[in-house]
């Protein structure tokens, strides 16, 4: 019995000195205030050049005009010095203190938010303050991103930055904010409904512009191939989840401007696969023929579970089909199955007219990079996670310092082998 | 020491769960000191939020784990409970009492099954388990499409209300009926019939069985409790939480088993003690808190709950191996 | 009815047959499927699988449980891709470093259980837990692809020869499965190692009583499916583009019921490892088939669930008649 | 007379609050069979423990072949040529006979085991003992008896020049009993030294050479074994006369009424139409060898395992019995020959363990009354003279007798009728043994009737007024107690058999 006493104590002991090593190292001092450091960053961001947006935002080049977002949100990245600057709202900001914020990510799966972590060291650096990022293991943990929320309202910060993993779990956490006012910067994700006073502001991607910028460039490589076909041809398109908002708007962004651009030309189109995208296309879209005879099939899939070996197989077994010409991975993970599931085909290829299948991706990271870069991927959308983290920290610093901030949406750009390397879509492009 | 142990109370409650109590409250007070401002209700509350639904999952698995079975169905189940119950509340008009009883009842059915095929297919637990948790992902996402379910908010002026089971103004509701409820099981573990039948074959099947007692039934009864609590441990969940996925919920299986087990209910079966479920959670639940109020993310409290339990069972077997 | 009796002796013959029909099912409905490189990509997905079955077989055979395979085996291929790309380790170390880091965490589960007596399914669900934790502290990783330097290792898995469309890829990942399929089936029915696994799964008193070390066969044969989850780990990365931190847990019973499909008995004492093989094949098969012949993900799960389900209850009923002989 | 092989001088071991072993002093010889008797608990387990290394002494010496020598395990006294058989069989029955014989030191072909080399040597042990069985065969398909001569044939296959019998005879019918005498004699014939532990009186006269009695973890002396009578180690062992003659006239009446009757009663291969009555207050005995369908029999009867056909009469009514929950409801109670696995729960404690199969009466609404069942179980320790502290005491801490009387507790709680006995003294020490079959006839005094079921000659004459006698799944005879005799039982058991 002893023993069992003695065990349970050193146990209780082991914790203890665990957790007293943890103390010691999250309580490292924040990072000096360094109002001088802060300055020459100030300086470094041009305002001038982060001139009317039409003329700079990048996204137009790619997206026809009529679907470029609107004028004043279009972010701005200039080239040359690779600083990133903003809308004007953040000139001249400085940090009144030495800020120290939570930043709640969806998780730290893809590289994605390593990126975005990226930008808010680029801001933190410049701005002096800092930021402590947590992040559930995977982006399904809802109820453990809600936890760590709780706990970072818990311990009063001057503002926290947050990428929810679900928009409705955070609501009434947000409602605890906007009580002990606390300012929060939703980034990535904005939330619909939060309740008044808690969000000041959100960067986050127009996801559903994202969606329509891949549709219309696949569109382009697919065009003559669509109409020249005298059987019925496919696009498939892989999901990772039905679920979260920002998949959503982006498959039936896709979804819906490809059939738009199908219909135009004089093509019938059919939405097929996962019940949710079909239902919503349906919905969309009244002129739906069925999936017999319909000129040009859309097929959704989502897999059981957002892994990438399940994603492949989905995508595998689109690819496989003989009348499949396109295929659009709408994050990281689908991309990457998409691209694992070519791996045994190579069938994708940039030349449509060739008989390849175009595939378009989503967001970037080495694999799919490589695959652009080396004519496997037609082209991808990125967003910009690196600007997003960057401006939040910005966002928060001045809403910390009690001043307005807006909200700033980022656009998706498109980007395939030939623009890789410009400057201003480089820095997007994490690894 | 000896004499604290023959203790009559000490005897009556179980010197290890005193121990395990000790270490909660030690536990508590380091993280207070460490975490300035940890001390105080906001964090209490928040603690909370996870002990509602961890609670109720730990005290079903206790009872299958009491009957020497286990169940690695719990987590999904919950999930497919809150999904099936939530969407048929959102997108078919049933009303909020009827949904949650759909929850419940969705527990239980899944409890049924699995009670069925272990006691009177004997498949072993572990296998029955593992196909219903993948039974129970398809279903909810069958059902909902692959659709994820936010339950109303509390603003929610029709069907907010169920939120008040959990806190009501700031009252933790939750905990009251959790207590409750534990000790309800507490009550039906030590002095009801099934219990002592649920203990007694845990430790000597076959016993039982040659002294005229129907195992089968009662082995079942456990994985039906079990369920039950289970769809309930739902409702904490999305009263809480809000939003359930389908495809997942494994990641609380473990949680929820530790829990149990940390309360010195014997994976051999014929053990268990619903009062050191309740403080196993706690600690699982405080950690959790504690950790990310250090500033750590789950991983290290996923670490941190694996070495104590490892401690914990170890200082079990070495005991019994000294009673031998 | 004699010979209706020796087909029901052998469930691997049961599993054999369902493996065809499963074919033969996924070949009529879907045209696909009767590509090559349908057969080559299920093919790719199915060795981490079959690694980690043959490995948690033994544990299995031993009445015990390894939960702690799949977040391991991708805790591990982690650890060594950071290894590849943050200090150019060469691959072949980083191969070498994921074999060993599973092993030893194999060694450790092998310890609680075999010398510290702890539960199986308690050990290794905390080990799973610890596995999980630190993969989720490391950063989402891809190891190098095929054209990148230090891509050589995915021939292991699949000789590409030539590139492009035509190329000609042959699955040798295959033959080196089964090769390993093979030697561990010999290890199992003729070493001592192998005896012991079973005769610990079946009689534990009476091992020890024999005056055989069975503390250190009981670590073994956690320390062998540790091992297996470490070669597991190289083909994950082989096939996954981008390993993801916290992942990997509930890849451990797709193993593992692969390996109950595959005729292990649920109690102990006895197996196969050639069962494994074509347990793990119904596995696979349900998991990257059933998209071909268009049902919907989540039906895959819950006819995965029924398949388990119906394996076992062969084996109960099996089990049963023969009682009912007696 | 040769020295001895194996000299154990003041053995001293002491677990936390036990003195196990009170400086004992055991000797052996080459060619001589050395029987060791005592109660349970007396320390002859123990002392055999630390022979062979399975217990540490704290002080003592233990010479061998004139060197003095401390195995720390059972593998260093076996390469030494001491070997136990041990009294539960420890067979992996997942392999095969001859990878059991030679586990743990198989022949080796490089890494792999040369398992036809086994085979053969298994075979070539086989024919020396004149043991009829097949190397290949998986050793869970073997009886009980064949298992054990597999047992035997691997302790001589060390080399053995000690070789201990465990209580051998336990679990082996007379027959197989004979056949291992003959073993035994065969193998002191080639000078090896055998200690031979069993309770049986009659075994250690026939076979042994000098008995050592043990009581309490003390040494009491060593007898010549063809000088002294049973009384006199029995008196050595117990320091009491309890020895009984077997009952001449069964004193129930003839006209009696039949309480059971069973009637073509099939199961499997071990019960082929079997048929018989009770009477009230009888004690109705079922002989047999070991593997004659008697356990199987009671089972079946009592719903345990599922039966085929057959037909059963309570109080001359017709009774559906398919599982126990149906036998216990007519009144019918089980006392299984294997306690711990049938008998009790032995993680709970006596209370839990007595009202078990009674506790629908110990119920107050939905919760049970502890105290009712508290003072139930009092009244049975008290009656049954259970000794334990207290009716919360685990029955895991209660020595094997009051284990036994904890499960017939058990079932006269339940008010049972009819009781089945399987086997009701193995295991247990000679007193409480008496004290058992004295139980046993009270209980049919005062009008319980009870089928036992014995493998052991003496314990049926003893205790039955008919006894009923079976062979290979079949009844082969049914007869009365005064026309009884071993003789004509042992005919009928081995009717069928060659």
């Amino acid at each position: 019995m002893k023993k069992k006493v003695l065990a349970t104590l050193l146990s209780a002991a082991m914790v203890m000195s665990l957790l007293a090593g943890c103390g010691g190292t999250a309580a490292q001092p924040a990072a000096e205030p360094a109002a001088q450091e802060a300055a020459p960053a100030e300086e470094a961001a041009p305002a001038e050049e982060a001139a009317p947006a039409e003329e700079a935002a990048p996204a137009e080049e790619a997206a026809p005009a009529e679907e470029a977002a609107p004028a004043e949100d279009a972010p701005a990245a200039t080239g040359g010095s690779g600083e990133y600057t903003g809308g004007t709202q953040f000139d001249g900001v400085t940090a009144k203190e030495a800020y120290k914020f939570p930043v709640d990510v969806k998780s730290f799966q893809s590289t994605y938010w390593q990126a975005a972590l990226k930008g808010m060291d680029m801001a933190k650096a410049e701005l002096g303050v800092d930021y402590d990022a947590h992040g559930p293991n995977s982006e399904s943990d809802i109820a453990d991103q809600v936890n760590m929320l709780n706990s970072d309202i818990n311990s009063n910060p001057p503002g926290i930055a947050l990428a929810a993993c679900d928009t409705n779990s955070v609501l009434d956490s947000l409602k605890d904010c906007a009580d002990k006012k606390i300012p929060v910067v939703c980034f990535d994700t904005g939330v619909a409904d939060a309740p008044e006073g808690s969000v000041v502001a959100t960067v986050a991607t127009d996801n559903t512009q994202a969606g329509e910028v891949a549709a219309e460039n696949m569109y382009k490589a697919l065009k003559d191939v669509i109409a020249g076909a005298d059987k019925q041809v496919r696009i498939g398109e892989i999901n990772q989840d039905a679920t979260a908002l920002n998949i959503q708007q982006r498959g039936m962004g896709f979804v819906n401007k490809i059939t738009d651009l199908i219909v135009a030309d004089g093509k019938t189109v059919a939405v097929v696969g996962n019940e949710f995208y079909a239902n919503e296309a349906k919905k969309a879209h009244s002129d739906l023929a069925d999936e017999k005879s319909a000129d040009v099939v859309i097929e959704v899939a989502v897999p059981a579970q957002t892994t990438v070996e399940l994603c492949s197989a989905q995508a595998q077994a689109i690819l496989s089909k003989e009348d499949t010409i396109g295929v659009f991975g709408s994050n990281q993970t689908a991309a990457e199955g998409l691209l694992a599931a070519d791996a045994n085909l190579s069938l994708l290829g940039t030349d449509a007219a060739a008989g390849d299948v175009i595939g378009v991706g989503f967001d970037a990271g080495s694999i799919i990079k490589g695959a652009i870069s080396d004519g496997t991927m037609y082209g991808a959308v990125t967003q910009s996670p690196l600007m997003m983290g960057y401006y939040a920290i910005y966002a928060l610093t001045m809403a910390a310092n009690g001043d307005k901030v807006e909200d700033f949406p980022t656009a998706g750009y498109w980007y395939d082998a030939s623009n890789m390397d410009d400057a201003t879509i480089a820095p997007n492009l994490y690894d | 020491m000896e004499k604290i142990k023959q203790n009559p109370f000490v005897k009556k409650v179980g010197f290890n769960r005193i121990v395990l109590f000790c270490v909660m409250i030690l536990m508590y007070v380091a993280f207070s000191i460490m975490v300035p401002g940890f001390f105080g209700k906001a964090r209490i509350m928040s603690i909370m939020n996870y002990v509602y639904f961890l609670g109720f999952l730990s005290l079903g698995v206790t009872f299958v784990i009491a009957t020497g079975g286990i169940d690695f169905s719990i987590g999904p189940v919950m999930f497919c409970c809150g999904l099936i119950s939530g969407y048929t509340m959102l997108n078919k008009g049933a009303p909020v009492v009827v949904s949650l009883l759909i929850s419940v009842l969705i527990g239980f059915l899944f409890g049924t099954f699995n009670g069925y095929l272990v006691s009177y297919w004997t498949i072993p637990p572990f296998i029955v388990s593992m196909a219903s948790m993948n039974i129970a992902k398809g279903i909810a996402a069958v059902y909902t499409k692959t659709q994820s379910v936010s339950w109303p908010l509390g603003n929610d002026p029709e069907r907010g209300w169920f939120r008040n089971l959990v806190t009501y103004k700031g009252f933790p509701v939750g905990l009251v009926i959790f207590l409750c409820a534990a000790f309800i099981c507490m009550i039906v573990l030590n002095n009801t019939k099934p219990g002592r039948y649920i203990l007694c074959l845990g430790s000597n099947r076959e016993a039982v069985r040659l002294s005229g007692v129907d195992t089968k039934k009662w082995e079942m009864l456990a994985y039906v409790i079990c369920g039950t609590l289970v769809g309930i441990a739902a409702i904490f969940f999305v009263g809480a939480y809000t939003t359930v996925q389908p495809g997942y919920g494994d990641q609380y299986n473990n949680e929820a088993i530790a829990g149990c087990v940390m309360g010195g209910t014997s994976m051999v079966g014929g053990l268990a003690s619903i009062g050191g479920t309740v403080i196993g959670v706690l600690i699982i639940s405080l950690l959790q808190e504690g950790i990310l109020a250090l500033g750590f993310a789950k991983d290290i409290q996923l670490i941190v709950t694996g070495l104590i339990v490892i401690v914990v069972v170890y200082a079990d077997v070495m005991t019994r191996r000294r009673k031998n | 009815m004699t010979k209706k009796k020796s087909i029901l002796a052998d469930q691997r013959f049961i599993v054999l047959l369902v493996i065809i029909a499963l074919v033969v099912i996924y070949m009529i409905f879907s045209p696909e499927f009767r590509k090559y490189s349908s057969i080559l990509s299920m093919l790719d997905f199915s060795y981490y699988d079959v690694l980690m079955a043959i490995g948690v077989t033994f544990p299995l055979i031993t009445a015990g449980v390894d939960l702690s395979i799949g977040t391991g085996m991708v805790c591990y291929a982690l650890c060594a891709g950071r290894l590849i790309r943050d200090f150019n380790c060469p691959v072949l170390v980083a191969m070498l470093i994921c074999v060993l880091f599973g092993t030893v965490v194999g060694f450790v589960n092998g310890n609680l259980i075999g010398v510290m007596g702890l539960p199986p399914f308690l050990a290794t669900l905390c080990t799973c837990m610890i596995t999980r934790g630190i993969s989720s502290m490391v950063m989402a990783t891809p190891w190098p692809t095929n054209k990148q330097p230090g891509g050589w290792f995915h021939s292991i898995f699949k000789l590409t020869f030539g590139s492009g469309r035509n190329a000609l890829k042959l699955p040798i990942g295959f033959v080196i499965v089964v090769a390993l399929v093979l030697l561990m089936e010999f290890v199992l029915n003729h070493t001592k190692f192998g005896r012991y696994t079973i005769a610990i799964g079946s009689n534990k008193e009476a091992v020890i009583l024999s005056g055989i070390n069975v503390k250190f066969y009981h670590v073994m044969a956690y320390t062998i499916c540790g091992m297996f989850a470490g070669l597991a780990a190289i083909a994950y990365a082989a096939v996954v583009p981008t390993v993801q931190p916290g992942t990997g847990a509930g890849l451990e019973l797709d193993a593992i019921g692969g390996v109950f499909v595959g005729g292990v008995s649920a109690t102990g004492g006895y197996g196969s490892v050639l069962g494994t093989l074509a347990g793990v094949f119904v596995i696979v098969l349900l998991k990257t088939g059933l998209p071909y012949v268009g049902l919907q993900a989540n039906w895959q799960q819950i006819i995965t669930g029924m398949v388990l389900i119906g394996a076992v209850m062969i084996d109960v009923a099996k089990r049963r008649r023969m009682a009912k002989e007696q | 007379m040769a020295d001895a092989i194996l000299v154990m001088e003041d053995i001293d071991k002491s677990f936390p609050g036990v003195h196990a072993l009170d400086h004992v002093h055991f000797d052996v010889r080459s060619g001589e069979v050395h029987a060791l008797m005592g109660e349970n608990g007396a320390g002859k387990s123990t002392l055999m423990k630390v022979l062979t290394g399975i217990y540490s002494k704290d002080s003592g010496t233990i010479t061998y072949e004139g060197k003095e020598v401390a195995f720390t395990n059972t593998r260093e006294a076996q390469d030494a040529g001491i070997v136990i058989v041990h009294q539960e069989l420890n067979m992996v029955g997942d392999l095969t006979v001859a990878q059991n014989i030679f586990i743990g030191r198989e022949f080796m072909k490089g890494f792999a085991i040369d398992d036809k080399k086994m085979i053969e040597e298994s075979k070539k042990l086989f024919d020396e003992l004149h043991i009829d069985i097949n190397p290949r065969d998986k050793m869970s398909d073997l009886t009980v008896g064949k298992q054990q001569m597999c047992e035997i044939a691997k302790a001589i296959s060390h080399q053995a020049k000690v070789i201990i019998f465990d209580e051998p005879s336990a679990a082996l019918t007379e027959k197989e009993i004979e056949d291992l005498f003959v073993i035994i004699r065969d193998l002191r014939e080639k000078g090896l030294a055998i200690v031979y532990i069993s309770h049986r009186m009659d075994e250690i006269k026939v076979i042994t050479d000098r008995v050592t009695v043990m009581r309490d973890g003390g040494y009491v002396g060593t007898l010549i074994t063809k000088d002294c009578t049973k009384e006199d180690i029995i008196n050595m062992m117990v320091g009491r006369v309890i020895y009984e003659d077997p009952k001449t006239e069964s004193k129930v009446p003839k006209d009696a009424p039949v309480v059971l009757k069973v009637e073509h009663l099939n199961a499997g291969r071990m019960v082929q139409d079997v048929s018989f009555e009770r009477r009230k207050g009888e004690i109705l005995g079922f002989s047999g060898l070991m593997g004659a369908g008697r356990t199987e029999t009671a089972r079946a009867l009592f719903g345990a395992d599922p039966k085929t056909s057959g037909d059963i009469y309570v109080n001359g009514e017709k009774v559906t019995i398919n599982s126990p929950q149906d036998a216990v409801k007519h009144g019918i109670g089980y006392l299984s020959e294997d306690r711990k696995r049938y008998g009790i729960v032995v993680q709970k404690t006596i209370t839990e363990n007595s009202t078990l199969a009674s506790l629908d009466n110990y119920m107050s609404g939905f919760f049970i009354n502890k105290s009712e069942e508290k003072k139930v179980t009092e009244k049975y320790i008290q009656e049954l003279a259970t000794k334990t502290p207290s009716s919360d005491q685990l029955v895991v801490n209660l020595s094997g007798g009051n284990q036994q009387k904890v499960v017939i507790a058990k079932w006269l709680v339940r008010n049972c009728d009819i009781l089945i006995f399987d086997e009701p003294t193995r295991g247990i020490d000679v007193g409480a043994k008496n004290e058992i079959y004295k139980l046993m006839n009270k209980l049919a005094s005062e009008g319980k009737s009870i089928i036992m079921i014995s493998s052991e000659m003496t314990e049926i004459l003893r205790m039955s007024d008919r006894i009923v006698v079976m062979c290979e799944g079949k009844k082969t005879g049914e007869l009365d107690i005064s026309e009884a005799t071993q003789e004509k039982i042992m005919d009928k058991a081995t009717r069928d058999i060659a």
